[in-house]
């Protein structure tokens, strides 16, 4: 099993990750994977990413734990930043390799889904100058209920 | 004989520091007390929560912080 | 728009086509990737896959334009190997960029299931010296009806 | 005044060749006098279908192919 489970406040190449997943995995069926990038919305010049570390990154191997149990998978990566951040910069990679490819796929679509609610991060945006605290998001319940009926 | 007070995310501008020391032992009442009112009427929102010792208290009113403990307060996390 | 719909007779690395599908979305949201290796399950030595191609790169053309009319998606890739491959080499890439994360992953979810049906390979496997077909597989339609009821 | 008829997949082995030349036009009753028996009852398989000029035919016994057409029997693909 091979797993990769970080927290970066520097920036990553998500090949790289993709790739270092997709090699332990090498003539075992497939990887899939998820990219996030930080979005050029608006007149965001930059965004900041803090979180509580004792939280964070054991909630990030709990939920790495929970998609191992959960789906038939050989490996699997959850890479974040923190930090400081400027648009296209990538921020989440998750990677998941299986003998079959609807569990690959599941796993990440599964971390996905629980990642916000595993990861306590505040962010804010950088716009004409000045520092603006992201909203609190509202309830946000429905990405999670999927895998509850399954 | 002190406990930490952690100000996370929008609260650490709230606070003006990133942390506060206080003396141990600490309970929801002096923590209260401790952090100035306009922290303490946050605390008093839902969405906000308490870690101490690295855990989440289910019930942040039972908090029984001992020395060498750190209270981390955790505001709502940021939505997009 | 971003289209990348390729068959290969020689070998290609994944992580060139998921970074390039990425960087035509670079600010925009996401990339979502498949990537299937050849297996080495048995005494398998070499993998061969041949094709008709009138109907073959076609019918992957229209696939990638279902994934554009069905999901909210700013790029599609789907790459797939022909020739003679080795247990390990990747045969099949697909990638999907969107503002939205789930129609990311959908839209390859979407796309590997179809890509069966809309492919026509006949495979050959290597063992012991001596090449064998790989017998047709039974009705497959369980992947293809995921999608029929949304 | 000839059509092509290609062998694909594992009908390749079965056939010893690529592809044949037979003199145009040719429906389905031809093609099956012109591919052999052992090819002519594999064409039978409802699972083998046959494509004129780069279409697959919804009806193969309704084949009616032209001068220069290509006629490409199509065996089961492989699962896995």
């Amino acid at each position: 099993m091979f797993e990769d489970i970080r927290l970066l406040d520097g920036p990553f190449d998500p090949q790289e990750i993709i790739q270092a997943t997709a090699d332990s995995t090498m003539s075992k069926g497939g990887v899939a994977n998820f990219t996030g990038y930080v979005s050029s919305s608006g007149d965001v010049e930059a965004l900041e990413l803090s979180h509580y570390e004792p939280l964070t990154l054991p909630g990030m191997e709990d939920l790495a734990r929970a998609a191992r149990d959960r789906f038939d998978i050989t490996a699997i990566t959850i890479v974040h930043r923190l930090g400081r951040m400027v648009p296209g910069d990538p921020i989440v990679c998750v990677a998941a390799a299986s003998r079959h490819r609807r569990d690959a796929i599941n796993a990440v679509d599964f971390a996905m889904d629980h990642l916000k609610s595993a990861a306590w991060f505040w962010k804010r945006e950088l716009r004409g100058g000045t520092w603006h605290w992201i909203e609190p998001r509202g309830a946000d319940h429905s990405d999670l209920a999927r895998w509850k009926s399954e | 004989m002190t406990v930490t007070i952690l100000f996370l995310g929008p609260l650490r501008d709230a606070a003006g520091e990133e942390s506060r020391a206080v003396p141990a032992p600490l309970d929801w009442t002096g923590l209260i007390g401790a952090v100035g009112t306009d922290i303490a009427q946050q605390l008093a929102d839902d969405r906000v929560n308490i870690a101490c010792g690295g855990r989440v208290l289910a019930d942040k009113t039972s908090l029984q912080a001992k020395d060498g403990d750190e209270v981390a307060l955790l505001p709502p996390v940021s939505g997009g």
